[in-house]
């Protein structure tokens, strides 16, 4: 026979303690990061994975590895200052194009950026390639159309971006501040392109006009 | 400020020209004009927001000039650039006309600016990006990821029991030797599709099927159907793979096949 | 001016903490198990792996994740009563095919193993796509060629095998005649078979001895 505090346990949630070794487990097994909402899912009915979240950072702190956030998601990762244990581990990153770089940098800092904006900044026109590789490497996503004639599409960067550069946020792009503060993160139309909408996305020669 | 600089142009002339032939070799590591337009307004030396369009103007004409007199072909795009350039020289150097609409020649130089100024913020801010740890080199996940993930891979999930079970079933198997399945009236695709590729290489027209069944595996009614079905299997396979063609003009009709000819 | 304090600290091994941290991380980020040796390489010179690793072990007692031996190497594992949250996420689970189950236990028992023998003891031709499978799951690698005429290429359980089916060394998998003791084959012997089967087990601990 179940006695009546067996049976509410049954629908309690773990302890703390316990949640806290759960959502270390999960976090442990993904190489990607999980999100508050998804790990909740695995846990047991009533868990707060936030709560147990804060205490597992706290006991991670100036380990080995740490517990990071990363856009949404939560995972951990080894500590920057160890890397160089890690040779073996080491991935070797094509060394990313110029242009590879400047377009990248542009879309987190304007994001989000259609290809016109890309070009106007850049003052040349973007290859098909280098957008296509830099979505090939996870870091860069289509956005929403941007409302204007001629719908274009937006790029943005993704959670692998901020992973890969380890940004809770695209908020803590290095110098963002400084640069939205002098305006230079601005859409600012040339002078006297007053019909600018329509004329935005036509082509390259219209950066100069 | 403008008159200054006319002033000042004969005896820029020399050092500029000579810039820009240099440059003129480096043309290819220039992107666009816009960027080559940033590294003449270094050679000015001062603060970027402190930048003299003008003289930029002047710097970027005489670098196209000097492309031309050394017969480099540049871009389209430098010859639309330095053509509006040519417009915002005239408009800078010229008294505005107020029937003219368009926008001034200080607007349209302020906007050059703060493009170039935006320009490099970008360039910098690229390079502090990169400059940031990475990862998969300066810190890393977890390189044995566990059982998560959000592929669809299949996962066996055979036990220690599995294997120990179907060891000993091997292990046992001599002793029920009756029950043991009988294998020889069987013809295995592996051995059909040896057998055909061995032959399909004198399959040029089309020819029946059944033509291909071993001698040995027509007679007998089951050793038929087994050499049957594992050489249409084979064929099926063949055709997969780019080396064969089959046909069937009808249900149950007869199945034909050829070798696939590169055309 | 370099102190005497600091000269000397260059060639000493960092404190203990802080290589406790370092086989946290390596331990973390290795794809494999990692053996003591082969962390000790990569730390600075003068550490103590395997002290750290006493440590380390200590502090993930009781956590989410634990330190454990996998044949000679260490690695993180999920805390075994925590396996529940893993299951969600496990797409497709699968039983190995007969086939395959079959020649896996005979290439774990036999090894190294011609195909030839796997064939003899199976009663049937093994196809290729069978041990290219095994191979692909990483239970199975190519070993030495033996030197028979032929030199017929033979096959080896790798630890990815010992890994998943939880064996610290291939030989803790028990014999045929144990399995028959314990009950756990529902398969009897035919009886006057037992000879053979005498037979059978001496073979299989010539294999091992």
């Amino acid at each position: 026979m179940i006695e009546d505090e067996d049976l509410q346990s049954l629908f309690e949630a773990p302890p703390m303690a316990e949640q806290e070794r759960m959502v270390e487990a999960i976090l442990f097994a993904s190489a990607e990061p999980v999100s508050v909402v998804e790990i909740e899912s695995r846990m047991p009915h009533g868990s707060d994975a936030a709560e147990a979240m804060v205490y597992l950072r706290k006991r991670y702190e100036g380990r080995g590895v740490s517990v990071v956030k990363i856009g949404e998601g939560w995972a951990f990762r080894t500590a920057a200052d160890l890397g160089f244990l890690m040779q073996k581990e080491r991935v070797e990153h094509r060394k990313l194009s110029r242009a590879a770089i400047e377009t990248l940098a542009i879309i987190a800092y304007h994001q989000p950026a259609t290809r016109a904006e890309i070009e106007e900044i850049r003052g040349v026109s973007v290859s098909r390639g280098t957008i296509d590789m830099l979505m090939e490497l996870s870091w860069v996503k289509i956005g929403r159309r941007r409302m204007t004639p001629g719908r274009p599409v937006t790029f943005t960067v993704t959670q692998g971006f901020l992973d890969h550069f380890g940004l809770e946020t695209s908020r803590d792009l290095p110098g963002v501040k400084e640069l939205r503060e002098s305006g230079l993160l601005d859409n600012r139309p040339a002078p006297g392109a007053l019909d600018d909408d329509e004329a935005n996305e036509v082509d390259q020669d219209d950066m100069f006009s | 400020m403008p008159d200054d600089f006319v002033s000042d142009l004969q005896e820029e002339d020399t050092k500029s020209r000579r810039l820009a032939e240099a440059l003129v070799v480096d043309v290819d590591g220039f992107e666009g004009p816009l960027d080559l337009l940033l590294t003449l307004s270094r050679t000015q030396k001062v603060d970027l927001r402190k930048v003299s369009i003008l003289e930029l103007a002047e710097q970027y004409l005489l670098f196209v000039e000097e492309a031309k007199r050394l017969r480099i072909e540049l871009a389209a795009d430098y010859l639309v650039m330095a053509a509006w350039l040519a417009f915002l020289k005239s408009r800078l150097l010229l008294p505005a006309d107020p029937e003219d609409e368009g926008p001034s020649g200080e607007e349209m130089a302020a906007h050059l600016a703060f493009q170039l100024e935006r320009l490099e913020a970008m360039r910098r801010s690229a390079a502090r990006l990169m400059a940031r740890d990475q990862l998969g080199r300066d810190f890393f996940a977890r390189g044995q990821a566990e059982g998560v993930s959000r592929k669809r891979t299949i996962r066996y999930t055979s036990t220690l029991l599995d294997l120990m079970q179907a060891y000993a079933q091997t292990k046992t198997r001599d002793d029920f030797e009756p029950l043991s399945m009988k294998r020889d009236a069987i013809f295995t695709t592996e051995q059909a599709l040896e057998r055909m590729k061995k032959l399909i290489g004198h399959a040029i027209e089309w020819g029946d099927l059944m033509q291909y069944l071993p001698e040995a595996w027509r007679i007998d009614p089951q050793k038929r159907r087994s050499a049957t079905a594992s050489t249409f299997a084979a064929a099926l396979e063949l055709v997969k793979e780019g080396q064969l063609e089959m046909r069937q003009s009808d249900v149950f009709a007869r199945i034909d096949l050829r070798k696939r000819t590169l055309s």
